[in-house]
């Protein structure tokens, strides 16, 4: 079924200031679930909502609903520090990361909602000799995977950005560092919100307040999900759930090679625009970006053990606010407006999965650890892709869950770290 | 900041300890025997429990000794420390 | 002749603290698990190993501190006496290591001792350091093993208001800074 | 000069004897010691302090504490002292203050950015979601704009000056908040021999009861203010109770852990504040909690509640008690509820005319009201507010009658002058440090409260903050709690005769009604992101239900006051809008801090040199004497290269490595991790945790071992020498050294507990000097003449103990540059004399000291590896070409098992090799990429330059490199293609110089 929604613009909003702005429709419906859908996606955050999107979109798998625990876009869409880029080291994560940037660079228009993607550039800093030669190891792999990524030497990197301090004085001074500058920053929940209108309008059914209790499976296939609304049929589900895929891989005994663990990020009060570039630093572990209201996002660390508190430990914030001082010494009279953490589920090699399982119609897109916001698009795409045709497409088949088996990982701990 | 009551030193702030992942995952006798499957359970696949996970902690700053923890990951909460080797005190 | 380099500068002297290094006491690191080891340290130094946690024995001579269950180190109160040091080395080398009994290993060098004295010297600690000193404070001879600033130290309490700490030498120079630092605002 | 009329006489808490001047907007004003900024501002009759965030409406001191949304400022100006986002009411006013308004230009009294009120109709809520979407690439622009309206203060531009220090506490009970019920908490803790800390965050204790002096509250005859004095005067010779004041409890996290900024200097004159610690955080662990953090009175939500002058009606009467500041001459109360009245009969007292209160309610008969009606106030029962006129500060409010259901309103328009309006929406308990502890709310209907329900923590909440309003119930229930919280018992407060006034008559009306059209008027809740009721109907039109929802789209309670003033109404209204009952709805998590936290509070001293740990060798100062570049290896400082005058990096490398090969060259190893291993197993050990045999090493010799990770790859290596039959010492990487020691301790306690292996670690215990090169052998002769050196006596990969000037040493014939070379290992306080020595001895030879740089340069000669430059936790020793080293004979090692998976075995994977440049001038750039093809799209990498560098002593460029299936292709001619340009390479054999190993003999 289409719902005709109406299309935003400066001009729908004029019209609208008329009628006090009482005459919006709603950017999705609320409905009941149907007995039975073609495919079911669990959970609602920016990724499954995507696919969704792209099942609707590309596969005219119309039939389909999102089922979300709680609101969507809750989860890590809504607590990470939105930081979109490419750069990764190896041919299939650039292959990955990239389509996903591809598709962010006309997302706002392709949804008709402004997803504020800013192309204000994302510099990796390099504090000793071994940094340098990965980061120029990586620079030169995406040069020629036609990503583009530059090498800054120390006075680049100040001209780029300068309130680093960039003084040789300093315990791990700034040796240089790399930029992507497609890379950058969206607004995260106009991105789950962007997703869940653009599905609904072509008739996807999201469900939230829906917790899955169980998967119904008949022999080496699945039939459908247990709920708190009921029982939903489908022989095709595609779990999208971050933090909790152990929780929902458990349901039918499944083990995955993931640690759900404690990753927290903070914000400062807002202020006049002082940073106008993304800049991350693994070494020194700190990495900001301003939003557009003026606040500093910083990302802090992910904690060693697991949790899903949705809380870190107050060291994680100290070490990484001492490295935000040593690199912005001029922050230190900021004041810290807001702390919270996500669950992020990690894998050993920090890749992702995106793959199909040993259990007919279920699919897994889990492991993105602590940066799977900047994938978003292609994420949804590719896996929208897997579960149409029960197969991977070329960019995600090196993400399968085989790779643990054989040993063929994707080690991308250089370019992943713990900054996104 | 977890308040852990390490089995030999006593309560301690959780600075001093580093985590060690899911416990009890005995590392196989015979690993050429095994199938690459097997080796990879070994290797990668964790329960990930949200609830109550049994699992490893290191006195890293102090006694430098190893000891087992059963811990609600739902909610952080500690329900004992037990010693390597020693059986785990809940199921 | 090969001259001796301590890390650390001048002693220091603040209002309510006073901060030293103690040149070279011998240092020696004791593994064991069995009874005789326990038997056979007790003799050959005629101390009781103190097999309860946090805690140390010794005599004139020498200090026995618990660090792990299988762990303990030994220092002597008297300075550069480098014969004792060998000889004790050896002795205990020869009677525990060689006959299986445990491990005995030189870390005279390993560690820097550093003596605390006067009454805001826990104020001070406390500036970087989690551990609980309340009840530390007033047990004489108690021992921790923790972290400042970041640092392993081994802390022992010798008296009221008068502690040794024990750094690992290649960090003694930057905490020795630190907590100069620390001292200034106490 | 300071209109002296809005300050009366008679305030116990404002010293007029000592004036203060300050600066604001760039205009000298007075005020006293003892006032806020915010105080003084209103005494000198100033109310538009700042400008909202979205419409740049004028807006006034609404406050007089921490919720404070609109009296923002930006204090000081200096580059590197200026602090943005400061609210007025928490400023302690000092000599020298210069404080000025934010968000405006050119000023707070004429804003261009006003102008954005006008066009407010076209800029609803989240309307950014739904525009500038076109042209696609003009986002950028649009963004820029944005970025330049929003945001507040301003930050700093140059570094901090100021100290921030950190100190652990640990006590028994700790108090938060002192008001009257957290005063006898901390009294009765403290009698009862419990350690015990007692924090607020004013500049002294007790809370609003400090100034109710009123008929209608009264303990043991007494006014409640002067009953409390004496308690507060008592607190001072109680022992074991300490007591902070400005200190605010920013976080609260399970186990009782809590974090608390103290203010040390913020309130000093300016001239005061100078090397002394600035914040000071605590971080405390406590057994028992106790929350006394009282209620914080709501606003009332009706059409243009935002203009300056509209005040909190319990701040008007803190003004006027506490700061004897009157807000206004004439001054209207609009209330739901009885504590309007408290003030209205402060101010009275005060002789401050009241035009009249205007109650939602059909009527109260509490005491405090029947006093109020005996003082001829005027009330206007069942009325509200409709409307409120005045552009920079409130000149009259437009009153009707309402409707009985209260949802519109009827009859005529009442108009009332007024110069400040108090308002009056109820209380709110500050439950946010019990919800951040990880407790569970309970809501409780009849005054529209979240109450503290569940906590898994040792901690209670006592007084306002858990719901007792009133004061008998907040001395009484207080009392029981603690009693029983504490199990003690306290008879202190048992008998106490309170007179406290009762409120019976309650209503509510979360948004009250206008005669506009609502799509017309501007009912403010969040004051400072602008964001009004009509916003969260919109949001709720648009499908938005869940709160968190709501409070996105809308930003509502996303200010630099979280949601203190504006988040209760939020709930409300969505719940009224989508009739929902509130319990229901639940409530928006609150995250720490409960106010804003300096970052320089919670870094500390941590800063400049103390950011991280700097490790040095024994030999550290000598390299220093010697202008040693040092490079960072972990947190050690190494000597990199010894620049002679000007010399340039590359210059002293290649100066250092000819002399290393032609004469004599000495290098500091003293970094090197150094693991003592003893016990009875201590070769079956070796055996397990390395690739290759150990059974078979003979006593005095050394053997290079290669450790993996269970998953086959390369993690860490180094060379071990067996001392005696149980007895080894090993070496790993400097990187490397505390993670080995931990992961094999790991092994031996978990895996292998049956293993009789004492591992200690000497790594600080050894200074190790190693002198390589052809005069190697005559220099060491020097050094110890009684220590045989021939090769047949002490040959390559052999160790002997020796004394220097009878100090104990260990000499290791070792090699890592290919060359004869030696280590010499003693304890490290003989370390810097040691090594001049040697340098003494070899002058003779021209003995060069060589860094890091150098000895990377020799090695790579030699084609030896570097974990972790050479392998990036992706390579087999197989993939190193280092079959030789994987015992075949050996059942298992770590590792072992993962060496034979599908993948692992492939025999194309990426190898290391070494790489000629058809240029022998041409170097390299480590991390430059290896193709075969570079015509074709896409261009396939198939690996990557891991080391290289110009060899002085082959006179050529040399590099390692791994390169898919790089075994067979020895010979092959490859490319590196650069951004400019592509060099030709060949790929060779490993080892470059040497290939006999003469050397190590010669």
């Amino acid at each position: 079924m289409q719902i005709m929604k109406n299309k935003y613009s400066i001009f729908s909003l004029i019209k609208n200031a008329f009628s006090y702005h009482e005459n919006w429709q709603r950017a999705w419906r609320d409905p009941e679930p149907k007995k039975e859908y073609e495919a079911i996606i669990v959970g609602g955050g920016g990724h499954g909502l995507a696919t969704a999107f792209y099942l609707a979109k590309k596969h005219n798998m119309k039939n389909i609903a999102v089922v979300e625990k709680g609101w969507i876009g809750g989860g890590n869409t809504g607590r990470n520090t939105t930081i979109i880029r490419s750069n990764y080291l190896w041919d299939a994560s650039a292959g990955l990361y990239d389509h996903a940037l591809k598709i962010w660079e006309g997302l706002s228009q392709e949804l008709n909602y402004n997803v504020m993607f800013s192309q204000r550039g994302v510099m990796n800093l390099a504090h000793n000799l071994q940094d340098v030669r990965d980061l120029k190891r990586r620079t030169h792999a995406n040069r020629l995977n036609g990503i583009d990524a530059v090498w800054l030497n120390t006075e680049q990197v100040k001209k780029f950005c300068p309130i680093i301090n960039t003084s040789p004085d300093i315990r791990y001074p700034v040796l240089g560092g790399t930029l992507q500058r497609r890379a950058g920053t969206a607004r995260h929940d106009a991105v789950a919100w962007g997703y869940a209108r653009g599905a609904d309008e072509m008739g996807v059914d999201i469900i939230q307040n829906c917790e899955v209790k169980g998967i119904k499976r008949n022999g080496d296939s699945v039939e459908g999900i247990e709920t708190t609304k009921g029982f939903i049929k489908s022989n095709k589900i595609g779990v999208v759930a971050a933090g909790h895929s152990s929780v929902i891989a458990g349901m039918v005994d499944l083990r995955l090679p993931l640690e759900s663990k404690p990753l927290q990020a903070l914000v400062s009060e807002p202020v006049k625009p002082i940073i106008d570039t993304v800049v991350m630093s693994n070494a020194v572990h700190a990495y900001v970006s301003q939003s557009d209201k003026g606040e500093l996002v910083i990302g802090a660390g992910t904690d060693a053990y697991v949790s899903y508190t949705q809380r870190g430990s107050h060291d994680v914030v100290e070490g990484t606010l001492k490295a935000i001082l040593e690199l912005y010494p001029i922050f230190s009279r900021m004041k810290m407006l807001r702390q919270w953490g996500g669950i992020v589920d990690i894998c050993p090699d920090a890749s992702p999965i995106i793959s199909k399982t040993h259990i007919k119609g279920l699919y897994f897109n889990c492991g993105w650890g602590t940066g799977g916001f900047k994938a978003t698009p292609g994420s949804g795409d590719l896996f929208a892709h897997t579960i149409a045709n029960n197969e991977p497409h070329k960019l995600n088949a090196d993400f399968n869950i085989n790779r643990f088996v054989s040993g063929d990982l994707v080690d991308e701990h250089g370019a992943a770290a713990v900054a996104h | 900041m977890f308040l852990i009551n390490c089995p030999y030193c006593g309560e301690r702030d959780q600075s001093e300890f580093s985590a060690g992942g899911e416990a009890h995952i005995v590392r196989p006798k015979q690993p050429t025997e095994l199938s690459d499957d097997k080796w990879a359970e070994f290797l990668f696949m964790r329960k990930n429990i949200k609830g109550v996970q049994l699992e490893r902690w290191n006195h890293t700053h102090g006694c430098r000794k190893w000891f087992n923890m059963a811990r609600d990951t739902s909610n952080d909460k500690i329900h004992a420390v037990y010693k390597m080797g020693e059986k785990p005190p809940i199921k | 002749m090969l001259n001796y380099n301590s890390t650390i500068i001048e002693a220091k002297e603040f209002s309510d603290i006073k901060i030293s290094e103690v040149e070279p006491t011998l240092k020696i690191n004791l593994r064991g698990k069995n009874r005789d080891f326990v038997t056979k340290i007790g003799k050959e130094l005629s101390i009781i190993l103190p097999t309860d946690p946090n805690t140390s024995s010794g005599n004139k001579e020498l200090n026995l501190l618990w660090l792990s269950p299988d762990e303990w180190l030994i220092y002597s109160n008297d300075k550069n006496n480098l014969k004792t040091i060998n000889s004790l080395e050896d002795k205990l080398f020869n009677d525990i290591s060689k006959t299986k009994l445990g491990s005995v290993t030189n870390v005279t060098d390993h560690w820097i001792m550093i003596n605390l004295k006067g009454p805001k010297i826990f104020d001070m600690l406390s500036a970087g350091c989690p551990f609980n000193f309340n009840k530390f404070k007033d047990s004489k001879g108690a021992v921790t093993q923790t972290l400042l600033n970041h640092v392993d130290v081994i802390i022992h309490n010798k008296d009221i208001n008068n502690l040794n700490l024990f750094v690992r030498r290649s960090f003694s120079n930057h905490l020795w800074l630190w907590m100069n630092d620390s001292a200034r605002f106490v | 000069m300071m209109s002296k009329n809005l300050r009366i006489a008679n305030s116990n808490f404002i010293d007029q004897t000592s004036r203060i001047s300050f600066k604001f907007d760039g205009k000298i004003l007075y005020g006293f010691k003892g006032d806020t900024l915010a105080s003084a501002l209103i005494a000198n009759d100033i109310h538009l302090v700042g400008r909202s965030f979205k419409y740049h409406r004028p807006r006034g001191i609404m406050t007089c504490g921490s919720e404070e949304p609109n009296a923002i400022v930006q204090v000081g100006n200096d580059a590197s002292m200026t602090e943005p986002n400061t609210r007025a009411t928490e400023i302690e006013l000092y000599e020298g203050l210069e404080a000025s308004s934010q968000n405006c230009w050119p000023s707070v009294n004429f804003d261009i950015g006003s102008i954005n009120n006008f066009f407010s109709p076209l800029i609803p809520a989240a309307f950014y979601y739904k525009t500038f979407m076109w042209p696609a690439n003009f986002w950028k622009l649009y963004e820029y704009f944005i970025r330049k309206s929003a945001g507040l203060g301003k930050s700093p531009t140059q570094p901090d000056k100021d100290i921030y220090d950190h100190r652990y506490l640990h006590c028994d009970v700790l108090v938060i908040g002192g008001g009257i019920s957290g005063i006898i908490a901390a009294k009765t803790a403290a009698k009862n021999n419990l350690n015990t800390v007692l924090i607020d965050d004013k500049n002294n204790l007790g809370g609003t009861t400090l100034f109710q002096q009123n008929e209608c509250f009264k303990i043991n005859n007494s006014y409640s203010n002067e009953w409390l004095k004496k308690e507060i005067e008592t607190l001072d010779s109680i022992k074991n109770l300490t007591i902070k004041t400005r200190t605010t409890l920013a976080a609260y996290h399970s186990y009782n852990y809590l974090l608390a900024r103290e203010n040390l200097t913020d309130h000093l004159d300016l001239n005061e504040k100078k090397d002394k610690i600035r914040q000071r955080l605590w971080k405390i662990r406590a057994k028992k909690v106790i929350i006394a953090t009282g209620a914080m009175e709501r606003p009332l939500i009706f059409n243009n509640n935002d203009r300056p002058g509209i005040i909190l009606s319990s701040s008007i009467k803190k003004y006027i008690d506490y700061y004897g500041v009157k807000c206004g001459q004439k001054i209207s109360l609009f209330t739901n509820n009885d504590s309007a009245y408290e003030t209205a009969i402060s101010l009275s007292n005060s002789g401050v005319s009241i035009n009249s209160v205007i109650d939602i309610r059909d009527k109260s008969n509490s005491l405090i009201v029947k006093q109020a009606e005996k003082l001829g106030i005027k009330i206007h029962w069942k009325h509200t507010v409709v409307n409120t006129n005045g552009y920079k500060k409130i000149n009259s409010i437009e009153i009707m009658k309402l409707s009985d259901d209260g949802t519109a309103v009827v009859g005529k328009k009442i108009k009332d002058e007024c110069d400040c309006l108090g308002i009056s929406g109820g209380w709110t308990p500050r439950v946010h440090l019990f919800t951040q502890s990880g407790g569970k709310l309970k809501f409780r209907d009849v005054d529209n409260v979240f109450l503290p329900d569940k906590s898994e923590l040792d901690q209670i909440s006592i007084g306002s903050c858990n719901g007792d309003l009133e004061l008998d119930e907040v001395i009484k229930n207080s009392v029981n709690s603690i009693n029983k919280f504490l199990n003690v018992n306290n008879n202190d407060y048992k008998n106490l005769e309170i007179i406290s006034s009762k409120e019976i008559d309650k209503k509510n009306i979360w948004l009250l009604p206008s005669d506009k059209p609502f799509g017309k008027t501007k009912p403010f809740l969040d004051f400072q992101n602008d964001s009004t009721a009509n916003d969260i109907k919109l949001a709720l039109r648009e499908g938005f239900k869940s709160i968190e929802h709501v409070k996105r789209y809308t930003t509502t309670g996303m200010a630099t006051d979280q949601g203190k003033l504006s988040n209760m109404h939020a709930l409300g209204i969505v719940a009224e809008t989508a009739n929902l009952k509130m319990g229901e709805l639940g409530t928006t998590t609150f995250r720490p801090p409960y106010t804003p936290l300096t970052f320089g509070a919670i870094v500390g001293r941590n800063v400049g040199k103390f950011f991280d740990i700097t490790r040095r060798t024994p030999i550290h100062d000598w390299h220093v004497k010697c202008n040693a570049e040092f490079e960072n290896v972990g947190q050690w400082k190494r000597a990199w290269y010894y620049p002679i005058e000007n010399e340039s990096m590359h210059e002293a490398v290649q100066r250092e490595s000819k002399a290393a090969r032609d004469s004599a060259g000495i290098l500091d190893a003293s970094t090197l991790g150094k693991i003592d291993i003893q016990g009875s197993d201590a070769s079956e050990f070796l055996n397990r945790i390395y690739t290759n045999a150990w059974s078979k090493l003979e006593i005095g010799k050394c053997r290079y071992g290669l450790m993996l990770n269970e998953d086959g790859m390369v993690y860490d290596d180094g060379v071990t020498t067996r001392l005696g039959e149980n007895h080894y010492i090993m070496t790993t990487t400097t990187g490397g050294a505390a993670n080995v020691l931990g992961k094999l301790e790991d092994y031996l306690q978990t895996e292998w507990p049956e293993l009789d292996v004492y591992l200690t670690s000497v790594t600080d215990h050894y200074a190790t000097v190693s002198i390589c090169g052809p005069n190697s052998k005559k220099i060491l002769s020097k050094v110890i003449p009684d220590l045989n050196l021939s090769d047949k006596e002490f040959p390559h990969m052999s160790f002997k103990n020796a004394l220097i000037d009878n100090i104990k040493c260990r000499v290791m014939r070792i090699s890592f540059t290919g060359e004869h070379s030696y280590e010499i290992n003693i304890q490290s306080s003989y370390g810097k004399s040691l090594w001049e020595k040697c340098f003494e001895a070899g002058k003779e030879f021209d003995i060069t000291p060589y860094g890091t740089e150098t000895m990377h340069l020799l090695r790579a000669e030699k084609g030896f590896i570097i974990a972790g430059q050479d392998t990036d936790g992706t390579m087999t020793p197989v993939d190193l070409q280092m079959d030789w080293i994987i015992s075949k004979k050996k059942y298992d090692f770590i590792g072992k098992r993962s060496l034979y998976r599908s993948d692992t075995i492939r025999d194309d994977r990426k190898q290391l090799v070494g790489l000629l440049t058809d240029d022998p001038n041409e170097v390299l750039e480590e991390g430059a990429q290896i193709v075969l093809e570079t015509k074709k799209q896409p261009i396939v990498m198939l690996g990557h330059v891991t080391s290289s560098y110009f060899s002085p002593n082959l006179n050529k460029s040399i590099a390692l490199a791994v390169v898919k299936n790089g075994k067979k292709l020895k010979g092959q001619k490859m490319f590196v293609p650069m951004k400019n340009k592509t060099i030709n390479v060949t790929i060779t054999d490993t080892v470059f110089f040497d290939k006999e190993n003469k050397r190590l003999n010669a």
